[in-house]
């Protein structure tokens, strides 16, 4: 790939939005026109990037990533391999806090220690585990663009927040410079706030509040563990970076060595070293995202009051950010703590599991209880992901895809209901599967997706991602099966509460009910395909993206006490064991 | 002036200063206000005068009429504003002034 | 030079000595401060002599005024040579300084350019107020340029006593007269201690001149050694600065200050009185006492902790908009002392690009403030914006955009200010400050994003009260607020997008102000 | 090299493409399929299918004992091991391809499955007629096949898993097939949770023994390839071998976890309650799905797996003794319902019990072999009581039945036939399978020959509650108008329900083994290749007396029940009079609804109302909105300081001067 293929996948969404702001606003037509072209034309990138990726001739294994700097380094390899690297100094790598001379009549200067420059560069890569991601990413916004409700007041608005939210998301799952995925991610939370403000439903002033409060106080923290990763690497080897895979040799390289010299956090915080603490402030960013009980107060709020359509890409994509950022930042760049909190991530992720199921076996408000399904979901994303197994973490990529695309459904369905009948509350609606029999069938596949119907998509994600858990603790992978016997009863008593029983019932005006029109059978159909294929034909999904879960099983078991031998240490292969064909 | 009086000296205008600011303090009408800040900064004049004369630079006595002058304007510009606002026949108390607050 | 052999100098070369004062590069050096207060001058008596119909040519006059003192210092910059001091040792024009400079001009060129609408929807227009300002703009850069104890408090005062006066600028609002009074008498007060501190400097090191006493400390009879006549006049000092850069606890008059004075008035002060008093505190604190650091450093990171704290947590439970801006400017300055609590040479750069950072993002949220406000008051309580969204889509944008930045997100200023306090506070070893300053700038999010709330939530009818936030909008308050504000003229919001802009540009490439930044060096003395 | 790998891969293919197209194309066309392009379709696919498993079973007799089984990837499905690459170790991941085994064990539950199914699709094209939802039944139906034949098909443990739940989501499909009958939606619900516990039970299992299973070398081999478990599971040269010694503790766990799915499945004590309600479907689904294959699938299981179960005793004897309790107790309970298909649900779920019973001890054949002669008469069964309630109009309870015999010349002796056989009177099928059976238990087993006495309890009371339904519904008089008004059958539902009677009655002759001249039947050396086969001769005149007592037991419940129904000579009501506690117990199932209801669904509910109510508002909620109180009560407090007097101002000022004078001045820091 000769040419910037990210970048323009980058710039794409805003052209778009340009696009959207030079049509007047009284003219929705042509502004959907756009945004459907814009959000297309990136799926099509998107698609040409899926395809190179997979041209490549061994995808993941292209020499060493990153630029070392430091000789000490060059021992190291590299863990994890980024394809498409595009890097450029952003407007001059930036030496802030250079020696100041100061000059007295004697003209001789106060000389102190010229403190590090603080570069960061626009620094982009893809890696198994983003390629579909982004792939994911702009499926959901194209269908999201077209899913706009009709008479949508403010159009203009909306499209263009959306387009800049796609372009912040795409950021963070592309960028590989600690301040650029920061920067990303923060960005790409105003839009998602707009769009939560100034759409949603009735109570979406104090959702939007509360959301946004919850993410950014999480994420203050990841940019104060950012700064200390920066200078703790930097006093040790020398190199003061943001740059994510030289981050990563560096950390490879301190790994073990004794805690810095430079003494950060108080006498207080001595407890913990350095490198714990700075896990931690990640992982508390990126379990608000996800999120993981008990940090999830704010996802049902938001998903009762967000419009449908924001809803496709807000509960498909950004919780699946949190999720990426755990693999893409915890693993590598902190092996030991990743093994150090490994008990305690995969007790939060089974309590997200059981809680998040019992909470929607519950619930009435159809958008509510999906949010807390989408919890319960997202605890197995997790608990594939800290198992630190390659079965775990490969089943957590293909359940990141299959999460977005069933949700994205799932609240489609739940969107196309509310319009009909303007209600979230699925007491109130019974046996419509005899008048709409076409949404009856589509809303039964992804229910079945979703509770983890075999050569359903999502069978494939939760078998590995309890086998991965399973190769740690087998009592976490039995607590977590429970889940999915709980997934069961609430996603039937969803179906069947709405599309099945006595319609003949009082307090139903369902009778008269129309079934789906063209567009919508549109919108949701491309969702079940994907879910049937993927569940039937999981390998062409994994059979890259392996090697990436693998790199970054490798990477985090640096971190790996020597003794005693986990149960997941079989992950990496002895010399004498062949890889089975 | 010898020496052994220097500490004296440092120390009226420290008690000065002292006073001065019981003064703010305490009193509640802005005029005597207004005249304990001078008396205040009359005290750091001593103060400077005294160090110029024990350090042997001229800068202290610049600066003590520097700081005359500006205080003069300073008065000025004051009792202007204190006459502007307490001239609709209110006493001149400053705890009246207690709108803005929270 | 220290003690006997500097005495022998200044006996040699005795003060009244013509030559030895002002020589023409000097003026060279002075150019800019003497031409605002020329053109302060010319206003004045342009203003005496044409007759009120006239009044217009005034604003004209102050923004050439401005705009040329700008042009020559950028000249100064460019061509200059690291600057040696002038007026023996007493001030310098020296990048620092021009830096600060060029903050003041802008927003005081902002200012200028709020002008005239305003006063004259308020009935405000007089001439004095250009003089006033221009004075008061005179007085900053003789701030940020002061070398010498005495110009510091000369500065301080000519910048203070024309704002006493601005505040009480409107003769019918009581308000704005018991602002001017507290302003006043607590300035004073202030200046009492910076006085007395500075004496007690002085007459520990001899010498009043920062250069010098930066030699003392470093080389002379106090090198090593802390003394604590020395430390009680810092102390002092620092006190009379932290007033002027309202600081908690020392802060006390900004809220109401702010809030009596017209909000124009409160754009103009809350911005450019800040960068003066900061450009002094850094000059001051991080060069002339860097050898003290470890001393002083801790008292001034638990003010920067205390105003970061009280800033935002008061500012939490505000209705009134000039008011809670004040105590946002409170934290601001909290963040800013994170800079110098830190010291030289990262912590000085880092407050330098927050001082940009705020000159822009703040300035453009007083700014719209004084943009909206209309005939009978200034735009303060959220009535005014409930629902600003719809009306006035550019303006709440925009309003949004500074808050944003204000709150530190990214894409604006707001974002890399943070950002490069805190990885000065980290680098330093100061990890608590930048903790704390996460802390609070959570909590800065809620009054932030409140506004924005009120701005995108739509007003009720007459009848139903509206609920935003914790607050409650009765439906008449709102129309009887919106009524009173006002769509302002074109060159007002495109001087607001302007702002806009600059705060995008420096939160999405810092390297073009952290350039300027890098040229930067500090004369002491 | 065994039958071409080609022709197993084309069989294969076929067997399971037929029904998957049928269901395809009926569910995706949906209405804008007519009704009779359906109703060749739908049973067509079905029948062809079965015309695939008669050529392959003939090319599987034609081969060799030897070399019988076959196994034929058809595709990848996962691959995550990762190849070692310039010293980037790799990886071994999990891997897992569909393949299928075409072997005697196979064939034989693909010939019922397509076979009888087969019938029971023509037999629907009858009894559907009139439905709504004709196209959507018939979709269900092929769906269900198909998910059969990936079940009993599959060469690997995952497919076998998907298969098992792909199953359970067509019996679901089929139970709440009438969605608009609350009753029939929960009892779908109830059937597919229940199968869900079972399907976790198997996956886990399955994590076992990829964890677990090593090569002869010892050597750890994460397959979950069936021939490769299979072929390992056993104790090897190397000491912990397969899945460890004998009676290791994994491969008990192994063992249990395989039985937990198969009693889900086969609705086996504790996982039974779901079967009685699942007769809320139409009829041929309770035939098809509730009595001749998927129900059966737990004794499938058993079997696949004795290898495993021959490692673990100690789970085999649990499977043994379950599997006969849950004889006695359905038994028990089938006596006293008066629903005509609970009846004969219970009655299944007895034999079913009888077959794991015999899978348990060993008798694998035998057990396989019950399961094929049950196949044909409770399929014969359930579609002839089909057509009684056909007739009745709807009408389930036998109380409401009587002298229908006379009104449905065919149906009526049908019945008689499928009763005869499962109450194993001699020469009916039944008599053959059960008594060989039976046989076994005497001699082989955990507590013999104790099991073996339970056994023949059920024994008596099969026959008993069968020929009580025969003689209050087809014999007396009409008890209600829509009795009397009863009319036959139409032909399309009589020929399916002769042509099982007629296997009903003759099937037998598969098993014929008489100790001297024939010791092995034709059937059990069938299967040999697959379950090897057991001595049924321990001892001479064992199993013969075996065979006199379980004849005479049965002979004797019919008799029984005609004392009791037809001379009247004993009382109907006495057991309710004389110990009306257990009449209770068993017309009240011993409870277990209640039970369940009690100890695990309310619970469950209770403690997500409490997350509800309160965990959520209360604690995590609350936590926020308390953090927020407290900054909020902070600022009140601070707000207080600002009073706005200036010598207040003034006095703090001064004060914190001074602090900070004394702080640097006195040089405290």
């Amino acid at each position: 790939m000769n040419w910037p293929i990210l970048t323009v996948i980058l710039l794409l969404p805003l052209a778009g939005a340009l696009a959207v702001a030079s049509v007047p606003a009284h003219r929705p037509r042509a502004i959907r026109a756009v945004l459907v072209a814009t959000t297309g034309a990136t799926l099509g990138l998107a698609a040409v990037l899926l395809v190179a990726f997979y041209a490549l001739p061994n995808p993941a294994h292209s020499g060493l990533s990153g630029s070392v700097h430091g000789q000490s380094l060059h021992r190291v390899q590299s863990p994890i391999t980024f394809q498409f690297q595009e890097q450029a100094s952003w407007l001059g790598s930036l030496n802030l806090g250079h020696t100041i001379p100061t000059l007295n009549q004697g003209n001789n200067q106060v000389d102190q220690a010229a403190p590090p420059p603080i570069n960061f560069s626009y620094h982009l890569g893809a890696d198994g585990l983003s390629v579909w991601l982004v792939v994911l990413t702009a499926l959901l916004f194209l269908i999201a663009a077209v899913a706009i409700r009709r008479r949508e007041p403010r159009l203009k608005a909306f499209a263009m927040l959306m387009l800049v939210s796609e372009v912040g998301v795409l950021g963070v799952l592309l960028s590989l410079d600690l301040i650029l995925f920061y920067f990303f991610w923060e960005a790409a939370l105003i839009p998602l706030y707009f769009l939560l403000l100034g759409f949603g439903g009735e109570r979406r002033g104090p959702a939007a509040l509360k959301f946004i409060v919850y993410t950014v106080a999480g994420s203050l923290f990841m940019l104060l563990a950012i700064l200390g990763l920066y200078f703790i690497g930097g006093a040790q080897t020398g190199i003061y970076t943001f740059d994510l895979p030289t981050q990563i040799l560096i950390q490879a390289a301190v790994h073990g060595s004794p805690p810095t010299s430079l003494t950060l956090f108080g006498h207080v915080l001595r407890f913990l070293t350095p490198q714990q603490w700075l896990f931690l402030a990640f992982a508390l960013a990126f379990a608000i995202k996800i999120p993981l009980v008990p940090l999830h107060t704010w996802l049902p709020d938001a998903y009762e009051s967000g419009s449908t359509s924001f809803l496709v890409f807000f509960a498909g994509i950004v919780s699946k950010l949190g999720a990426f950022g755990l693999i893409r930042y915890c693993l590598p760049l902190f092996p030991g703590p990743s093994h150090t909190f490994q008990p305690v991530l995969m007790a939060l992720a089974v309590t997200s599991i059981l809680y998040g199921a019992l909470m929607a076996l519950r619930e009435v408000d159809i958008k509510r209880m999906i949010g807390y399904a989408s919890i319960s979901h997202l605890g197995f994303i997790v608990l594939g992901i800290f198992a630190l197994s390659v079965d775990g973490l490969n089943g957590a990529i293909l359940q990141m895809v299959n999460h977005g695309i069933i949700i994205a459904g799932l609240f489609l369905c739940a969107g196309m209901l509310e319009a009909r009948f303007q209600t979230r509350d699925r007491r109130v609606l019974a046996g419509l599967a005899g008048p709409m029999p076409i949404l009856a069938g589509l809303f039964l596949v992804i229910a079945l997706a979703g509770l983890g119907m075999p050569l359903l998509s999502s069978f494939v994600g939760e078998f590995l991602i309890l086998l991965g858990a399973f190769e740690v603790s087998p009592a976490w992978a039995v607590a977590a099966g429970l889940g999915t016997v709980l997934a069961c009863w609430y996603m039937l008593r969803l179906y069947q509460g709405v599309m099945q029983g006595d319609r003949r019932e009082p307090r139903t005006g369902v009778v008269g009910a129309r079934d789906l029109r063209g567009v919508e059978v549109a919108l949701l159909a491309p969702l079940v395909v994907l879910i049937a294929v993927i569940g039937v034909y999981p390998a062409p999904v994994i059979r890259d993206t392996r090697f990436t879960a693998n790199q970054y099983i490798i990477s985090a078991d640096r971190g790996v006490v020597p003794t005693p031998a986990r149960p997941a240490g079989r992950t990496v292969a002895r010399p004498g064991a062949d890889p089975r064909p | 002036m010898s020496v052994h009086l220097f500490p004296g000296f440092i120390g009226l205008s420290a008690a000065m200063f002292a006073v001065g600011a019981v003064g703010v303090l305490l009193r509640r009408n802005p005029l005597v206000v207004f005249m304990a800040i001078e008396l205040m900064l009359n005290a750091a004049n001593l103060a400077l005068v005294t160090y110029g004369r024990f350090t042997h630079t001229m800068d202290g006595q610049v600066f003590a009429i520097v700081v005359i002058t500006v205080a003069a304007s300073e008065v000025v510009v004051g009792l202007a504003l204190i006459t502007g606002v307490f001239r609709r026949g209110r006493r001149l108390d400053l705890d009246d002034l207690s709108e803005l607050r929270r | 030079m220290t003690g006997p052999l500097g005495m022998a100098a200044l006996v040699a070369a005795p003060p009244w000595y013509p030559l030895h004062f002002a020589p023409a590069s000097n003026l060279v050096e002075f150019l800019p401060e003497l031409v605002v207060a020329a053109g302060m001058v010319a206003v004045l008596v342009t203003d005496l002599f044409v007759g009120p119909t006239h009044r217009r040519r005034l604003p004209l006059l102050t923004g050439l005024t401005l705009l040329a003192a700008l042009l020559i210092a950028v000249g100064e910059w460019v061509g200059h040579v690291p600057g040696r001091p002038v007026f023996d040792g007493a001030f310098a024009a020296d990048r620092f300084g021009l830096f600060a400079d060029f903050l003041i001009l802008l927003v005081a060129l902002a200012v200028t350019a709020l002008s005239p609408a305003y006063l004259q929807r308020r009935g405000l227009e007089s001439g004095e107020y250009y003089v006033l300002l221009l004075a008061a703009v005179t007085g900053m850069m003789v701030l940020s340029g002061a070398t010498s104890l005495i110009v510091v408090f000369l500065g301080i005062e000519l910048l203070s006593i024309p704002l006493y006066v601005l505040c009480a600028l409107n003769r019918d609002d009581a308000l704005g007269q018991e602002a001017a009074i507290k302003y006043l008498l607590l300035g004073g007060f202030a200046s009492a201690f910076l006085v007395y501190g500075m004496a007690l400097v002085y007459g520990e090191t001899g010498a009043t001149q920062l250069g010098r006493i930066h030699q003392v400390l470093l080389h002379g009879s106090l090198a090593g050694r802390t003394d604590p006549m020395l430390l009680a006049g810092i102390a002092l000092i620092g006190v009379g600065l932290s007033f002027k850069v309202s600081a908690a606890p020392f802060h006390w008059w900004t809220p109401d200050v702010y809030q009596g004075a017209p909000v124009l008035v409160t754009t103009f002060m809350s911005v450019a009185t800040k960068v003066a008093a900061f450009a002094a505190f850094l000059r001051i604190f991080s060069v002339t006492f860097g050898t003290a650091q470890s001393d002083w450093a801790v008292p001034v990171a638990l003010v920067a902790i205390a105003s970061m704290v009280f800033g935002n947590v008061v500012a939490l439970g505000q209705r009134s908009l000039k008011r809670m801006l004040a105590y946002s400017g409170i934290a601001q300055a909290g963040y800013v002392l994170i800079g110098v609590a830190v010291g030289q040479p990262d912590g000085t750069a880092a407050s330098l690009y927050y001082l940009a950072a705020y000159a822009a993002m703040n300035t453009g949220a007083f700014g719209i403030l004084t943009a909206l406000s209309g005939r009978g008051e200034d735009c303060d309580d959220y009535e005014g914006i409930l629902g600003l969204a719809r009306r006035q889509p550019l303006l709440a944008a925009l309003m949004a955009l500074f808050l944003l930045s204000l709150a530190g997100f990214p894409l604006t200023a707001g974002f890399f200010g943070k950002l490069f306090l805190f990885s000065a506070a980290i680098h330093d070893g100061e990890v608590p400050l930048a903790v704390w300053g996460v802390l609070t700038s959570a909590v800065s999010l809620f009054y932030y994003l409140r506004v924005i709330l009120t701005m995108f939530t739509e007003p009720g009818g007459a009848g139903e009260p509206v609920q935003v936030a914790g607050m409650t909008f009765e439906g008449g308050a709102v129309a009887r607020a919106q009524l009173a504000l006002v769509r302002p003229a074109l060159g007002t919001r495109a001087l607001l997008t302007l702002f806009a802009a600059a705060t995008l540009v420096l939160g999405l490439f810092p390297a073009l102000v952290d350039s300027l930044i890098q040229g930067i060096h500090v004369v002491a003395g | 090299m065994t039958i071409g790998h080609t022709m197993a891969a084309v069989g294969a293919a076929l067997l399971l493409g037929l029904p998957l197209l049928g269901f395809l194309a009926i569910s995706l066309l949906g209405r804008r399929l007519s009704q009779r392009v359906v109703r060749w379709l739908g049973p067509g696919v079905v029948l062809v299918a079965f015309a695939v498993v008669v050529v392959l079973l003939v090319a599987t007799l034609s081969r060799p004992a030897a070399d019988r089984s076959t196994t034929v990837v058809l595709w990848q499905w996962l691959q995550l091991g990762v190849p070692r690459w310039h010293g980037i170790p790799g990886t071994q991941g999990f891997n897992a391809d569909f393949a299928v085994t075409i072997d005697p064990l196979a064939l034989v539950m693909a010939a019922i499955i397509t076979g009888v199914g087969g019938l029971i699709h023509v037999y629907s094209v009858g009894y559907m007629a009139q439905d709504r939802g004709f196209n959507r039944f018939f979709a269900y139906m092929n769906l269900f096949v198909t998910s059969m034949l990936v079940l009993v098909l599959s060469a690997n443990l995952v497919f076998l898993i998907i298969g098992w739940s792909m199953v359970a989501f067509a019996s679901y499909a089929l139970i709440a097939f009438w969605y608009e009958r609350p009753s029939a939606v929960a009892a779908g619900r109830k059937a597919y949770i229940s199968q869900v516990i079972g399907d976790l039970a198997l996956v886990l299992a399955a994590f076992l023994i990829f964890i677990n299973l090593r090569g002869p070398s010892g050597r750890l081999l994460h397959t979950v390839s069936l021939p490769q478990i299979f072929a390992n599971v056993g104790p090897g040269p190397h000491f912990h071998a397969g899945l460890g010694p004998v009676g290791g503790g994994v491969v008990t766990v192994i063992g249990i976890l395989l039985f937990i799915g198969a009693a889900a499945k086969s609705a086996q004590w504790p996982l039974h309650t779901w079967l009685p309600d699942a007769m809320e479907g139409p009829t041929p689904v309770s035939a098809l799905i509730h009595a001749a294959t998927m129900v059966t699938a737990g004794v499938y299981l058993v079997v696949r797996f004795h290898p495993v179960f021959q490692q673990a005793p100690v789970a085999a004897a649990v499977v043994a003794a379950v599997g006969i309790g849950t004889a006695l107790m359905a038994g028990v309970i089938g006596c006293t319902q008066y629903d005509i298909k609970r009846v004969i649900a219970y009655s299944t779920m007895s034999q079913i019990g009888l077959m794991i019973f015999a899978a348990g001890i060993g008798a694998y054949s035998a057990a396989i072999f019950h399961l094929l002669t049950h196949a044909f008469f409770k399929a014969l069964l359930f579609l002839a009581a089909g057509n009684v309630i056909h007739a009745v109009g709807g009408e389930q309870d036998l109380r409401r039945m009587g002298g229908l015999g006379r009104r449905m010349r065919f149906t009526y002796p049908a019945f008689v036939v499928g009763s005869l056989a499962l109450a194993g009177i001699p020469l009916f099928s039944g008599w053959f399978s059960k008594e060989e059976l039976l046989g076994n238990g005497l001699v082989l087993g955990p507590a013999t020959p104790w099991l073996w006495v339970i056994g023949i309890l059920v024994n008596v009371l099969t026959s008993f509650y069968i020929f009580r339904v025969v003689w209050i519904a087809f014999h007396g008089a009409p008890a209600s108008e829509a009795a009397g008004a009863a009319h036959e059958a139409p032909r399309v539902m009589l020929a399916p329900v002769l042509v099982l009677a007629g296997l009903a009655a003759v099937a037998g002759i598969l098993n014929v083994a008489f100790a001297d001249w024939h010791p092995i039947s034709w059937f059990a050396s069938f299967l040999r290749p697959v379950v090897g086969v057991v001595r049924t001769h321990p001892a001479a005149g064992a199993d013969g007396l075996a065979l006199l007592v379980g004849t005479a037991m049965s002979l004797g419940g019919l008799g029984l029940a005609a004392l009791v129904y037809q001379r009247r000579a004993i009382p109907a009501d006495l057991i309710s009079r004389r110990w009306p506690w257990l009449y209770q117990l068993s017309f009240r199932k011993f409870y277990w609804d209640e039970i369940y209801d009690a100890a695990l669904a309310r619970p469950v509910l209770a403690l997500a109302q409490g997350l509800q109510r309160v965990v959520e508002p209360r604690i995590f909620d609350g936590a926020v909105r308390g953090v927020r109180d407290a900054v909020a009560g902070l600022c009140q407090d601070f707000r207080s300081f600002q009073t706005g007097y200036f010598r207040e101002y003034a006095t703090v000022f001064f004060a914190f001067a001074a602090i900070g004078l004394l702080v640097l001045g006195l040089h405290l820091t």
